[in-house]
Parts: C-alpha cells; structure tokens; sequence
C-alpha cells in the first residue's frame, strides 16, 4: 500500500506492509514498524529507537504529536494538489496574510518599496495583542490590499510581493 | 457535610477556570450554575455544571461581561453568590457593587479595594505611604512626552511603560533608549486603549534581570491576613508568563520572610478580603519592589496549592460565606516543589502566533504528582474570540529536579491535536541547563530560546511512517482493495454533530 | 541531576505497580527494564518502560516467578538494581539471595528479615519477646485438631484460622462455634498449601468489631528508623481490603503515637530495612494488637504519599542505593484527607465474582487532587492469569468530607467498559452514613452492605435510549437506510490487531 | 430508526429520531435527548435528569456505564436469538457453570439429590481463591460432568439439574 505526504514543499513516500501485529512502513531508507495502541496512538520501533506518536486524519491532512513537537503532513489530492502541511503555504512567500483574522493596525511599508527578507510588513491585532508580520523573502511591495484599521481574514492576501529571484 | 456555605454558585466564566470553580463546589456539595455565550454551547464548563444558561452572542461584552444579564440570571434561578474566576469581570468593580445591590455575595474583595489595586498609579502612591518598596520611577501618569522624557532621564535608561489599568503585558513596552520612547508610549497606549479601553501609561526604572516573584495572601472577614509563600513566575514571552513554580530557587528563607511581611503589609493597607496575590520584582542582590496586587484568583493558583495542601478555591468560598480562615490553613508549610506549565492555543515554533480549530485528539497526562486543569475535551472549537488558555499541566514532587523531570515526562504525555501548542518549547525550555540550575530570570527566553530552531524536517519521515498508518483509519476497507477506490468513512469524522446531521440528510 | 543511583533497575513486576516504579524511575533520571510474559506482550508495562523482554509464558511460575531467569535478564542487559514491586516475588527470600550472589542491589530488605517476617507464627514470637502487643492465641501452629480445640476454647469464640504463610485473605477462616472448626480448618489449609506451598495454619482470638490499621515504616542502612503515619483499611471484602483511608478517624494522637512507635519497635527488632508496613487489629476501646509486618510497598501506599508528601518508591531506591531518609522525609507531618479506592476486575453487582475480556474503554477522572495508578488501557486484555488489580484511584482533600466527595465525584468519572469493576459498590460504601461518620470496622461491608441491590431495572430504559445512539457507530451508514440492511463497520472493532488482519486477509 | 435490545430477559424496544443536535430516542413513555460527545460519550437529558453516560458496542452486546453501574445490554441478532445481556444465560438455571477457568476443589452434592434454590454445589478455585457455586433454582441433580480436582473452562456445564417446575 502507498502514500503520499506533503512536508514543507517536499513530497515523502511511503510503503506499507501489513505485518501480524501491526503494519511495516518503508520511508526512504527506514523501516518504521508501527503498531496502533489505541484509536490514534502508536507505538513505532526503527533503528532501536522506541517512540509513541499520536496521529490524525482530518480533512486533508495528518495531525501528528512526537514528543511535544506538532507536526502537520499535507495528503496530496487525486489531481495532485494539495492544501495541507505547515509548508504549504510556504511557497506562498510572496503574499502577507493574517496570521489570524483581526484587524490591521499599522502598515508598514508602501507600494514600490523595496524591502530585505525579515522586513517588518504589517502589524495585525487579534486577540486583544499585536502580531508583527515580516517579509518571509526579499521583494519589491507589488500591491497592498487593506487599509489601517481594516478587519483582515486569512484568505485574503494583506500585501502582495514581487519576489527577488535568487540562484537555488 | 454540615454547612454547605451557599445555596448555588454562579460561576461567572468558562474554560479551566470555571471548571477549577465547579470542581471546588462539588466538593463542597455545592451546586453550581455555568453561564455560556452561544459560541460554548458545547463547551466544557456548560455541560459540567449542573445547570447552564446562555447569556448572550460570543462577543465577550454581550454575554461574559453583561453584568445586567448575569445578575439577572443569578436571581431567577436563586443563586446566592458569584464567582467570577480570572480575566473577563473577576476584576471590575461593578460586579461586587451590582451583586451588593441584588443581594448576591460576590466571591473576592470588595469594589473599593478592587478599584484602589486596579490603578496602578494610585496603588502605588498608597504602598509607597504604607513603607512597601517601590521602583523608581513617575510617581503618577505622564500627560506630555517632555515629562516621560524626563523620568526616563532620572530613572535611567533602560524604563518601562505601563498601562494604568493594564496587567499581562498588554499595553507594555520596555524602551532602551531616547530615540525610541515616543514610538513606544504610543504603541502602548494603543495597546492600553484596545485592551482596557482607557491609553493612560506611566513610566518606571526596567531592572535588568530581574525575577517575578509574587505572594499569596488569603484575607478573612474576622481580621486575618495571611500569606501562603511565594510563586516564581519569571519564564515570560512577550510579558505573558508561562511556566511558574514553587519554592523559588532565588529566595532565603529570611528574604521569603520579609516578602511575605511585605504581601501581608499591602493586602492590609488596601482593605483586602479573599484570595489575592501581591507581585513584586526580585533583583539580582536581594531587592525586592512592589509591582501590583491582582484582585482574583490566579492562573498560576495551583502551584501553591500542590505544596501548602490548602485548596485555594475552597478557601475564597468558605472566606465569602464568613467564615475565618481555618487552623489548618494558619499551620500550612512548603512541601516539596512544583511547577506549571500553561498549555496555551499558540504556536511554539512560529513565535506563539495565536491558533485556533477543532480539538481532533485529547489526552492527558496522568500518574502520582501530576495535575491537569483543563476545558477542553476532543471535539472542543478553540476560536479567536476567548482567552487562548486551553489547560494548565501541574507537577509536584519532593524536590526541584525531580518535578522538573517529572514535567518533561508529563508534556511529553500531553496529547492534543488539532490545534498548536508550546509543549515542545516548555520541554526545551525545561531541559535548558540554565533552568535546571535555577538562574531563571523574565529575559531567560529573550536570552537563551531566541536562537532555537526546531528542525522538523528531521522528523518528518517518521511522521510520514504514522501517518500512513493512521491512513488506514481513514478509508473504508468496504468499499474496495485499490488505492484509487479508498475514501473517508462517514464515520471517520470527529465532532458528534456532524453524524446526527448526516444521517439526517 | 547529581546522582542517579542505580544504572538501569528491572522492575520484577506487571500491571499498576509495574508502572508505578518505571514512573519513578523516570522521575530520578533512571532507565528501566519491564519483564513480560507472552500473555502481556502488549501490556502497558512492558510499552512503558525503557527495555522490555520476554521472559517466558503466561504461568507465573515460567515468567514473572522465575528467579534464574530474570537474574539472567538483569546481568545480560546490565542492570544493577531489580525492583520486585508487591505480589509474586516481593516476598520471596530467594531473589535477594540470588541477587547477592549476582552483585545485584534488591530494593527491599534482607533475605533474613523477611524469613523472619514471612513467617506468621516465628514474627509473634520475636515480636511479643520485644514487647508487641499480640493478640491472644496459639504461640505456635497446631499439629492436631486437639491443639486447635484447646486453643480455640482458651482463648473463647469467635476464633480466627490463619495460613501461618499467607496474606491477603487467602488460607483464613472465621469459626464461630466448635462444631464448624475442622472444616474451616480443612478449608483453611487446603486455600494455604494452593496459594502458598504449605500448608501450615494456626489459631488466635477473632477480635469483633475491629478496625485494620496499619503504619508505614522506613529503615536505611544508617540506623534510622520511621513511621510516616498510619492507613486505615477496615473496608475489605472476603478480608481483601478495596477501601484505604489516612489519616484513620479512630486514632487520637496520643495513640498514633504510641502505635507508631511500636510499629518503629517491630522494624528493628526485625533488623528491617527499607519500605515496610506493620498491620495492627484496633480494637473499639483503643487496644492494638500486632498483626503482621509485610516486607514491600503496599498496595495502598498512595494514600501515605498523598498527606505525607514523601515518594516512598523514590524513597525505596534511594535507600537501596545507600542514601540516608533525607531530613524531608524526616520533618513530615499528615495534612489533610486521603482516601484509596482499588479498581479491580470483579463484579460489584454480583459478589464480586473475578471479571475477564478486553477493556473497550477507558477515561480516567483528572482535576485537583485526583491521582489514577493504572496498570491498563483501551484494548488491554483482562486474563485471568493474574491479580486482578486494574487500577487505583486515590484523592487528596483537606479534610475527609471533601474528600469522600472527591472520591465519589471521581469514580463516577471513571469510566471502564467491557469488564466489570465494583465502582458502583464503592460509591455506595463512600455514601453510607456509617462511612461518613467514620464508623468503619473491618466487618462494614458484611454488616452495612449485605442487603445491597441495585436495580438494573430501573435504568434499563435509559440503557436502552444510549445503546441506540451508541449503534449509530456501529452501522455503516454507506450500506443504506433500511435496518434490515445496517451491518457493522469493519473499522469500529476495538482492537488496533484486527484492523492489521483485516487488510492482510 | 428502531432498535431492540435485550436487558434480564426483557426485550426492550426504542425509536430514534435525528435532531438539529444529536437524537431523541423513545423508550417506552420516555423520551431521552442524547448528544455525543466524544466517541463513546454521550450526554442524555430527560424529564430534567442530565447524565453523562458512556456506552460501547462490541460483538452483540452494548456496554454502558451509568454512574459508574455497569450494564450490559443484549442485541438480538437478525433471526432473533441473542447471546448477550447479562440476563442472557438466567435462562440456563438448569446448568452449574464455573464463573471462570478454574480447579474443582470440592463437589458438594450427589446425582440424584434434590437441592434447593442457593443450595452450594461446587467449590471451584480460580485466580487462588476458592468461589462457591450455588443452584440458581431448586431440582435434582441430573448429571455431573467432572470429579474433584478437574480443570474447568466456563464451557462446559459442571452439573446438570432437572428443574422443579413452579406456577409460572
């Protein structure tokens, strides 16, 4: 059995075998043999490491819980998106969002500037504190959306960047 | 049991807290009323009660604060007495004053020591009177830049301001030097003025690492003042603590004595009755200075419980019923050491950016010495619009390494999906060498977590290993054997309402 | 952490008390060893801890009982301590001799001590030269019927028949009359050589009305001897205790005193070391009388830990590793309410008939003061292999009313499904007017509950409206409407194996 | 929706209707609303009574735990028998089983002897206590299947009897 996950961009494979107490999952060069404790808990073995994981599946992602570290895996749609993962937005680094819905307290750059990865962008208030939004990648401020004092939700890109191509 | 106290408690908040308060009343075989905004229909404290109403929209002033409302439904289903927990109206002194007229006890101090303590400036010109030591710094609300200028040249940079009628960071900004203050008082007072409605700021001598130190103090109606020992709250991020404990490791035993003469010299001066909590900032060479005193029961209230024994909400409702403080609470000692760690709805790995969404997966830690103080369960939506507190995880054992050990274990335990928390940041912040030796200062996250980078990517294998396990919960083996053919089982879905309502199609 | 004490200890044991030291263990930083038999492969104790390996098959002769092999076990994965936990071998002399001759640390105490006090009638001896209250009886086992009648006759009826190497209720008879002594001698004997190897029995005074009240004591290699108080534990059902409290309603502190001190008396006489506790039948005129000492932790030394603040396995390693009693553990006093209910697998509803099969669901009570000792989970099969100990639910209140509400509260939050347990009868116990006035003798069940019934009846109705929600999981909502046609998911079986098997097939 | 469950030989009818929140079910003259909570959890209202109960199925039985009272509740399978309940084997009186795997230790009575209701009739051990076992209804002694130091599974009836019929 295969599948497919989405981590920060990256797609991760996986093989499954079913085993007589419990199933043997291929990732690269690992094999991980899981075991389900409970509905949502596992307890998996590889390498002589010993590791109880937690995991969802909800919508179109996987929820995971490893030692206190909260992991978010995307699932890959038949067509071949994907809307899941902490990492799916991240090649989305030319739009400012909210990072929750609020209200714009202060922009911080105008159209036409140009502006350094880290460059404080906005500040957006929720949840009665101040979020302070940086540029995730250097650029040129290509469109602003919003106004001070406008309620934001997570949809709608706050500003819009025209990313500096780098060597990669 | 032979005195019950009250007839029926309304607890006048929602989420750990009023748990905290029903729990401390079916002990005492009190029964308890939970007022709920229609956004908590389904919420912990609404089906844990044994009788909720609603009160109103989600929108914390239509429904959490509505004093109209609450006493309204305090007399129509005969409540006599109110508690109002931590955070929305524990600290307005409208609510004691309206439960006065309505007849209702209300369970905390009365409207005028609320009003005195509430003002910062004011609380300090009268503790400053009482001979409680105090930081240097404005003596009262600056009203032009010239004058915070000037107390920022006489206290010495680096200064503090403060909101006047703040409290947890809000509408605070530590300023290091000149150029930056007037962008820093009006960020503050913009803060000031979102969160409390009024922008008026003052300015103060910041003392560099220092500690946050505050005392317990229980007030009875018969002339009793006492302190139940220190708290060390100074693991703080972005002035909003999160890991405290008990005995600080900072404290001689003369020092804690001093202190602790000091809480009970402020919790008198004020007029105090009921639980409270008298903050000061412990320097570097033993000094100590009065920050403020918070009228309520405290987020951190439970490590004090777990090495005094005394059950702290039991005391504020035994204390507002007239009855003195008991003989068993007067004897009380420090037993052992324990820490909390506040399990908040915030990202660890991305600067503690609020998170909100449905709990899919919720366990707790259990074991000897462990304490959970939660509201919430799996299925739980954590919005925007409340307190991003979801559970607070408690320790105790008989030494500091031990509890902190324990902890590790502990938020390691802690299960919840679904929504972010900064279990894996407490862990790390735990096992950093620094805490272990006890040298935990409010910039300790400033100093030593500012470079932590979690890879995730390290993991990300295994967690593509479970995942495809787990997948196997997802798809539904009737349907047929091809990858293609898998899909989600109708049942598969957390959230009780959505089966009723598909079946119901 | 300074000194971690031992590398690695093997924890000799299962279930709760499996999990109790491994947490321990955890708890000082010291990696740990579970032993499991085929039957407990997937058993919480061996997932916990560390390492885990298979030590043989489910009889406990050929696995948890088998000396050399677990010896083996200790030298081959480098273990230098071995934890016996209480049950199978925390009582056989054979395993510290053995690991002497291994150069393995046995956290208990000495192989003679515990031959002296395993043995019921050499203990009364050495105890009554030492100047121990005993009660009055046979100073040695009997060898005819003759000596039984003659002893039963001196000492006057009711008379109590004991296996001279038991415990636990087992090999022991109460004879009211003469005519009835030889069979419950019969019987006595017959329970004695199938629990114990032997046969062996004896004769005292039945003392009516007693109260079981036992101290828990302490010894280091130093010469320090203490008592941290005592445990009431008069609630037993076919005299297995299933109730413990501290501190007991029926001690003074002049005769906590004096009843501690001889328990400290019983402890070196016996050149004890280590956790042990000395049982003593109270009497309703406050007489005492010692019964035995039993070498290990107890079952029900939660409720010890809970008013004293002391770890007492903690405590146990660290005297096994040659500590001194820390002065923490020296200074102790009782604050406030204890109380212990055990959670066995047995029908409350049907005289407490032993329970077997898969645990279905498990949800343990969280909240202040509330502590869960479990040995189990979801999907854990309950054998009949074993004790039957599931779990212990313990609470901490500041005094005994608030208390029993907590404990009440709490075991109707726990909830186990698909095996019974005897929580209903237990909150029954807790209910009853005679337990909350403290009136708890040994013979409270007997006298107080054997007119129980509980009407399932009554709520079978409601029984039935919950089943017919509950089966919503169990159909497949995709194979259609009609009843007729509704069948189970494949994907709703407890059980995480048959998933994998399902697929495989 | 209808269900039909079994209860101390009773059958127990029930009708189910979904609502905006959960479903009401109909016992009798009683109408409970029920909400899950979790999985397992529900929450029940009647008549002003509001509970917190938990309940499983498993195999042909559901498992509930009201207050902490354990019941257990037969489901009749589609040719109408059940297996489950914990009145389900109450039917058998007429067979002396052992209440686990266990060792006879001791027979009490003779084939052929007429015993009443209560009467002991083995002493089995299991678990390293010994467990009487006593007639269920008064009759005679039919057959005994074992002797004295026999292993027993809970299979297999220890003693048969010939039930005295009462006015019924």
């Amino acid at each position: 059995m295969k599948n497919e996950f989405i981590h920060n961009d990256e797609l991760i494979e996986t093989e499954m075998e079913i085993t007589s107490d419990g199933v043997d999952v291929a990732v690269g060069d690992s094999t991980y043999h899981i075991v389900e404790l409970t509905e949502g808990k596992y307890r998996v073995e590889a390498n002589g490491m010993k590791k109880t994981v937690c995991c969802v599946v909800n919508a179109d992602k996987t929820f995971l819980d490893i030692d206190g570290l909260l992991i978010e895996l995307g699932i890959p749609s038949e067509d071949g998106n994907s809307s899941g993962g902490a990492g799916a937005v991240a090649g989305e680094k030319d739009k400012i969002f909210a990072p929750m819905p609020g209200k714009i307290v202060k922009l911080l750059v105008k159209e036409g500037e140009t502006v350094a990865e880290k460059t404080p962008m906005v500040i957006v208030e929720a949840m009665k504190m101040e979020h302070q939004v940086n540029a995730a990648a250097a650029g040129v401020v290509k469109k602003i959306n919003f106004a001070d004092g406008d309620q934001v939700d997570t949809e709608t890109p706050i500003i819009e960047l025209e990313i500096e191509e780098k060597e990669e | 049991m032979a005195d019950k106290y009250f007839k029926k408690i309304l607890v006048a908040n929602r989420g750990e807290i009023a748990m905290r308060v029903i729990n401390a009343c079916r002990l005492l075989g009190i029964p308890t009323l939970a007022v709920y905004s229609t956004a908590d229909k389904e919420a912990v404290h609404t089906r844990s009660a044994d009788e909720a109403v609603e009160i109103g929209p989600p929108p914390p002033n239509e429904s959490y604060l509505a004093i109209d409302r609450i006493i309204d439904v305090a007399k129509q289903f005969d409540c006599d007495a109110i508690h109002p927990g931590y955070g929305f109206l524990a600290e307005n002194p409208l609510l004691p004053e309206a439960c006065g007229k309505a007849g209702i006890i209300f369970i905390g101090p009365s409207a005028d020591a609320m009003r005195l303590l509430g003002n910062k400036v004011q609380s300090r010109i009268k503790m400053a009177d009482a001979g409680v030591p105090l930081i240097p710094g404005m003596k009262s609300a600056g009203a032009s830049l010239e004058q915070f200028e000037e107390a920022a040249e006489k206290a010495g940079y680096p200064v503090l301001i403060k909101a006047a009628a703040g409290g947890g960071g809000k509408g605070m900004r530590i300023v290091r030097s000149a150029e930056t203050l007037k962008e820093s008082i009006e960020a503050a007072m913009r803060e000031a003025k979102n969160a409390f409605g009024d922008d008026t700021v003052y300015l103060e001598k910041y003392v560099e690492n220092p500690r946050h130190i505050e005392f317990q103090v229980l007030a009875d109606n018969h002339g009793n003042t006492i302190h139940l020992f220190e708290r060390e709250c100074s693991i703080q991020r972005r002035h909003q603590k999160i890991i405290e404990e008990t005995p600080s490791t900072a404290l001689t035993s003369e020092i804690r004595e001093k202190m602790g003469a000091a809480a009970v010299k402020v919790a008198e001066a004020a007029g105090y009755r009921n639980a409270g909590t008298v903050e000061f900032l412990y320097d570097t060479e033993g000094g100590f200075y009065f920050l403020e005193m918070n009228t309520r029961i405290q987020v951190e209230h439970p490590v004090t419980e777990m090495v005094t024994g005394v059950d702290l909400v039991v005391e504020q409702i035994r204390i507002a019923a007239g009855e003195p403080i008991s003989d068993y609470v007067r004897n009380i000692s420090q037993r052992g050491h324990s820490i909390e760690c506040r399990i908040y709805a915030e990202d660890g790995e991305d600067n503690f950016m609020p998170s909100s969404g449905k709990i899919l997966y919720n366990e707790e830690p259990v074991g000897p010495g462990i304490r959970v103080d939660s509201g919430v369960a799996a299925g739980t939506m954590v919005g925007v619009e409340y307190d991003p507190i979801l559970a607070k995880l408690i320790v105790h054992a008989p030494d500091r390494d031990m509890a902190i050990n324990k902890m590790i274990n502990a938020l390691k335990d802690y299960r919840i999906l679904g929504i972010k928390t900064s279990r894996r940041f407490m862990i790390d912040v735990l096992e950093h060498t620094e805490f272990r030796s006890g040298r935990t200062y409010t910039s300790f996250i400033e100093t030593h977590m500012a470079g932590r980078k979690v890879d995730t990517d390290e993991v990300s294998s295994l967690a593509a290993a479970v995942s495809s396990a787990a997948m196997m919960r997802k798809v539904n083996a009737s349907v047929g054997g091809g990858k293609k053919e898998m899909r989600p089982s109708p049942w598969q879905t957390i959230g009780p309402w959505e089966i009723g309502m598909r079946i119901g199609k």
